[in-house]
């Protein structure tokens, strides 16, 4: 399986930690951001994502990279998620491991961050009663 | 020059849909930005519009080549 | 499964991930402590763990209640292994949730610390040529 | 008084077992960690020596009680 990754298939945790686990990396840290039942108290049927693939990729490997150098991590693997997603199923999951466990927290945490910033994807809202681009307006 | 524009999140339902084309007085990527507001005036309520070159942001003194394609990256989402 | 558990079986990071997952909680934060292959480049044959069990459970327990209460996590769970564990196996999993993700590294990151410093657990490293035990010594 | 003591950890090595028996002059537990140190030298050595009784830490001016069970904490190394 690919580190840098794009699907409309469910993400799997497992996946994302076995492509990291390393015999000389002690500390491993997931983060997994599931979608959520309500936004703002209001409740949302599920999400639709969608992504400019090609550079959503290159902007992923960019995160990894950089998240590798900077922490000197073993590894890091990004996957997200497209297309219709259910609550409390995975839109993304991070993964990384490095031989001490303060490195993977700041680079798993820099990630995520770095990737809600940078990566052309979109989410859609859907409500009973309309959708919303996330973020689209200020 | 034309210049060939792919949309995707809320651009693509403001401009109505995944492709345009533009008739542009000029090079400089700015002129794309001026042309698609005032066609589109929607495009100034968002948070931000960026744009992207294969698969790169450039910024708006970006000098569009021929075949250059244009993708209008508006606020993203992820995660 | 409990959410505080110590056990001499493998560990499982899905059985973590499934006990804090929450159709309101969209940030979930998992820290896998793996068994290394070396420490200060001295190769490390497996780990031995031994605990006070009643004790450390108490201690785990007061670790999650005060990670929940302090960063209003959904949940934490906090999964430790006893015995023999060999090289690339997981010797403790901290997962929580909560409905951002900020809170989710905060917590699991002070779990993970705090367990070090107060939960009567002892590893000892076994060399081929002896055995250690882990922070006896200044 | 008589102390039951229960080590772990290197404690377990230093005292040569897990369970001891100690003959203390007195309540505190202060004499329980004099008496150890003076029995078995190497508990110098360690970064730190903690006691717990019934499943909690307690410091030294603990005021033991009959059938208290007394439990060495030598440094944790967990996780």
């Amino acid at each position: 399986m690919e580190k840098i990754y794009i699907t409309s298939d469910r993400l799997s945790s497992q996946a994302c930690i076995d492509l990291v686990s390393d015999n000389g990396s002690g500390g491993l840290v997931v983060f997994i951001g599931n979608v959520r039942n309500k936004t703002k108290d209001k409740a949302v049927q599920y999400l639709d994502f969608e992504s400019y693939e090609p550079m959503a990729l290159k902007e992923m490997q960019k995160i990894a990279d950089e998240a590798v150098s900077r922490w000197n991590l073993h590894d890091m693997v990004i996957h997200h998620r497209v297309g219709k997603v259910p609550i409390g199923e995975e839109a993304v999951i991070i993964a990384c491991s490095s031989p001490h466990r303060k490195e993977s927290f700041a680079a798993c945490e820099f990630a995520i961050d770095t990737l809600k910033e940078t990566v052309p994807i979109w989410k859609k809202e859907v409500f009973e009663d309309g959708e919303v681009w996330v973020s689209a307006h200020p | 020059m034309k210049v060939k524009i792919t949309a995707f999140g809320i651009a693509k339902d403001i401009v109505g849909g995944k492709h345009l084309e533009l008739e542009v007085n000029g090079q400089e990527l700015s002129l794309v930005r001026k042309d698609l507001i005032s066609q589109f005036p929607d495009f100034e309520k968002l948070a931000s519009l960026k744009f992207a070159v294969n698969t790169n942001y450039v910024d708006d003194s970006y000098q569009l080549n021929e075949n250059d394609e244009v993708v209008l990256i508006p606020p993203v989402s992820g995660g």
